[in-house]
């Protein structure tokens, strides 16, 4: 864990090196919290976000050793991988992020601060895009949406990512679903986390 | 509720695998991906007709791949999208050169996964439109018709664009044809009693003894209003009501019928109820040219029924009539 | 179970009149009985062809009439036989001057009205043979095959025969090609849940939670064994064995084969019952020419399902594959 | 009552008046016991045997006008008037019954004793055949045996019918039914008498 502090307390960029690393570390956290993400989603879906979330993560690692200098194919390398084993929602939604990503970061080597912001901010667009989605729905975007509002106050990553996912659990809190197949289960989703929200926040873990 | 089944992880698999295995004339296996079927003889010179959605439908989606219909269909577990990989796969095994047309139902997983499989393609030289079918007037107010679920009146868009493709039409004009087929499709329909999801083991939704649900969608969805149940025609009679209210009819207009099963509801109950359509229909001046009636979307065993208006004009009634190889379809 | 039906005393007349009025090219009332189907357009030179039945089994028995297939049918109330009144109707509507041939299921009441009917017309000069379709193995041994019900079956020779009299040939040929046809049927069904009478409003009969029946009659006539639900292919199994027992198939014989749902089972089962079905078969080297899965012979809203195999030759596979006009068979 | 008595205790033959006259009283006494006789075979059956012989009866007697002197030729159109109205096996072979008995009689004017013994005969023989019935199985034929039997020791027909149809019922008490749909009640069918044979005694009573 000491590795990631010094990587996100210190380097504040993004390069091939260490995106590997994290998606090392988002596969490992993928496996741990497996039977945890399918059973938040089994309350008020179909209990499949633990399998789209390993799978997609195992598919990108597979396909590690194909990654060049270049960000912006490495995100595209990213979205593809992930899309092949997943059918459900998170993972479209994640894949198309990635490939916009991809497409925004050309042929970047580094992404400083900025470009990280653009990558979240491109994230959060797509999703609210291609789901139909609005800030307030209860879903990933709102987690995403508080990142971006963090990223623009403050630098330190290795807390922030951790934090903000949990803040946006708990603004949350007694408020209903409005989007994707948990919104068909009206008030109990008041008293339940998004499963995507908290997928999200149990991977910020790793930082 | 009881299932003949094996493994229920296997319930999908299995029925693709019959599904093939009972009619090898009509479907085959598509090489490079398990949950894509494909015509048994891949046509060279067309347009590709792709549709895909989840499993516990039959016929829809899967069965209606074959001549004058589809060309493949991307199969998802039950009640779940099918994966952008197996949607790519199945625009790849239906293009020709000539162009893909996907048709599916307006639900957010089928219609983001297909975007994002259309834009895969595209990198790889394949040209795609699609049509979003939304003629369940029970789910969005007619203002917002795009907004409103795929239902039964699916099939009648696989149909009309499925002939027309035949005639060696561009993607253009298919889409043209499909995109006024689906403008022109109204369905309401009423649950009775859930079916049981293999892997759950359970009802997909709660209802009363007494109860029934209009509206609701094919999954369970919430539908406009629960009541007690009524007798034949005063349903039928509601229903009709709410779909011409959104649908005005003039006294020239020629229209098709579909009275479908959700798949318990026997053809004996279909036919009092399409009785009594033709009877409300009969009121004014519009023609009733040709009826489909029987279960053509289902939700594996629930009990209810939708029906399904068609205005036509003479691009779509030839298209509709148009010969096509299909077990669940009569010409 | 709920029904959507009106008054349950008005179930049969209001399910034929919505049969005709929604397929009126297919079918017509009778002029003089109100409970006899005609075709739309009756054929003049031709053996006339004449079924009748309970009903509550949609599509049979009205459902085959149509070209290429039956020219008549006499419709009892749910699960009765209709009277020799409707059965002398029947035949009458059906004849030209060619004779007409009765195909019916092995019941008793079914089989003696027939019987009656055809004496009373005998006197007016109408000549007719009689095909007594005896299909279930279930219901007495193979030494006394002709004491069988008939089910499912009865469809393929109504297809056989009806392909054959659409040819011009005499009525003995016909009844000999139709008699062959039903020498070379066997079906073995299983119920898994009963079906409720619209007049009597209660099941017809009780079966537990985890209970199937093996071989039980389609009006729940005793079947062979009450067992445990087992795995779809474990039952499939049973069912192949106990066919394959009763008919011996060579390695150069070929057939097709009609996987039946009673009503509520749904296509998904059926297919990963068919697929059971050919992998038994494929074990030895009988050949599988056409297969025929979907709800053809019906208890309303029952569940369960059964297998039929039917042996071809030549001239059978012929005209089960001849042209028809009936939108419950697709050629 | 007595004009009955009389005809049978007496007259011992059957023509076209006597005949005219046993059908009014039939049909008198079916009105009369068309709830009995539908619950009767409502327990064990489809509960249309009270409608069956009611229509049946019915329909013979708005034909009556066209009887003639020919006894043959009278069964006939009673054969064809019962089964124009039921569809039940009841009906069709009581139908089949008038048929062959209508044969058998040719061109008769007056049945006698013999006669009417042979009409039962081919009655029974007929139901037996059609309905594919034997002595034993618990239905009408097993009445129509004793009437048979009875017949040939006695002529006394104001007696002879409504006694035997009440034996019948007797002898079959712990019985069960082995045709008709009634069989497929299997052991219940023991405690109960079977509808046919019931409907056969009350409308002996007419004697
Ligand atoms: N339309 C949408 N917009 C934004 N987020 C969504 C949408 N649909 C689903 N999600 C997110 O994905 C999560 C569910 O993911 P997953 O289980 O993969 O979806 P599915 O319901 O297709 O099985 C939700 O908790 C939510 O955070
Ligand atoms: N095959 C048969 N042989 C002799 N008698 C029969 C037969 N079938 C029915 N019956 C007689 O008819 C009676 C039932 O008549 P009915 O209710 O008209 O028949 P269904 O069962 O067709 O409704 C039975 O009680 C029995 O006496
Ligand atoms: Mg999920
Ligand atoms: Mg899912
Ligand atoms: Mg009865
Ligand atoms: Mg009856």
């Amino acid at each position: 864990m000491l590795q990631v502090i010094v990587l996100f307390g210190q380097i504040k960029m993004l390069n091939k090196k260490n995106f590997i690393f994290i998606l090392e570390k988002l596969f490992e956290q993928s496996k741990v919290c497996y039977d945890e993400f399918n059973s938040a989603d089994g309350k008020i879906g179909d209990g499949d976000l633990g399998i789209t979330i390993l799978h997609g993560l195992e598919e990108i690692n597979k396909n590690i050793d194909s990654f060049s200098e270049d960000m912006g194919e490495n995100f595209k390398i990213c979205s593809k991988a992930f899309v092949k084993r997943s059918g459900s929602s998170f993972g479209t939604l994640i894949a198309f992020s990635l490939m916009n990503i991809a497409k925004n970061l050309n042929n970047k080597k580094e992404c400083n601060h900025e470009d990280i912001i653009v990558i979240f901010k491109t994230a959060l667009n797509t999703i609210m895009e291609r789901g139909k989605t609005n800030i307030g729905d209860k879903t990933i975007a709102d987690t995403l949406n508080l990142f971006i509002q963090k990223l623009e106050e403050n630098k330190n990553y290795s807390e922030l990512f951790k934090l903000a996912s949990k803040e946006a659990l708990q603004n949350f809190k007694g408020k209903q679903i409005l989007v994707g197949r948990a919104r068909m289960f009206n008030e109990k989703t008041k008293e339940l986390d998004d499963p995507g929200m908290y997928a999200l926040s149990k991977l910020s873990e790793i930082f | 509720m009881k299932k003949i089944i094996n493994e229920p992880s296997n319930f999908v698999d299995e029925s693709i695998d019959g599904l093939i295995k009972s009619h090898p004339n009509v479907y085959s296996l598509a090489e490079d991906n398990s949950r894509v079927i494909k015509r048994a003889k891949k046509s060279s010179n067309k347009v590709g007709l792709v549709t895909g959605g989840g499993s516990g439908h039959l016929p829809v989606f899967t069965g209606y791949v074959g001549e004058g219909l589809l060309d493949t269909c991307a199969i998802g577990s039950v009640f779940a999208s099918p994966s952008v990989d197996q949607i790519a796969s199945a625009i790849r095994n239906a293009d020709n050169g000539n162009g893909v047309l996907c048709i599916l139902g307006n639900y957010g997983g089928d219609v983001m996964n297909f975007e994002m499989a259309c834009e895969i393609v595209k990198d790889e030289g394949v040209n795609t439109k699609t049509i979003i079918v939304a003629d369940d007037i029970a789910s969005a107010r007619l203002e917002e018709k795009e907004k409103r679920r795929g239902i039964a009146g699916m099939i009648f868009v696989f149909k009309v664009a499925g002939g027309f493709a035949e005639t060696g039409v561009s993607l253009e004009e298919v889409f043209k044809l499909a995109n006024e087929t689906n403008n022109n499709i109204r369905t309401l329909g009423v649950a009775l009693s859930p079916c049981i999801l293999p892997e759950a083991g359970k009802p997909t939704f709660e209802i009363g003894k007494d109860e029934i649900e209009i509206g609701m969608g094919i999954h369970g969805e919430p539908g406009i209003s629960r009541e007690k149940l009524k007798s034949a025609n005063d349903l039928t009679d509601d229903i009709c009501n709410r779909i011409f209210d959104d649908f005005k009819l003039g006294d020239n207009d020629e229209i098709s019928l579909m009275i479908n099963s959700l798949g318990a509801t026997p053809l004996e109950e279909l036919y009092i109820v399409s009785r009594r359509v033709i009877e409300n229909i009969n009121k004014n001046k519009t023609k009733i040219y040709k009826n489909y009636v029987g279960r053509y979307a289902t939700s594996m065993e629930m009990a209810g029924m939708s029906v399904t208006v068609l205005k036509l004009n003479e691009n779509i009634k030839k298209n509709l009539i148009a010969p096509s190889n299909c077990p669940f379809w009569t010409n």
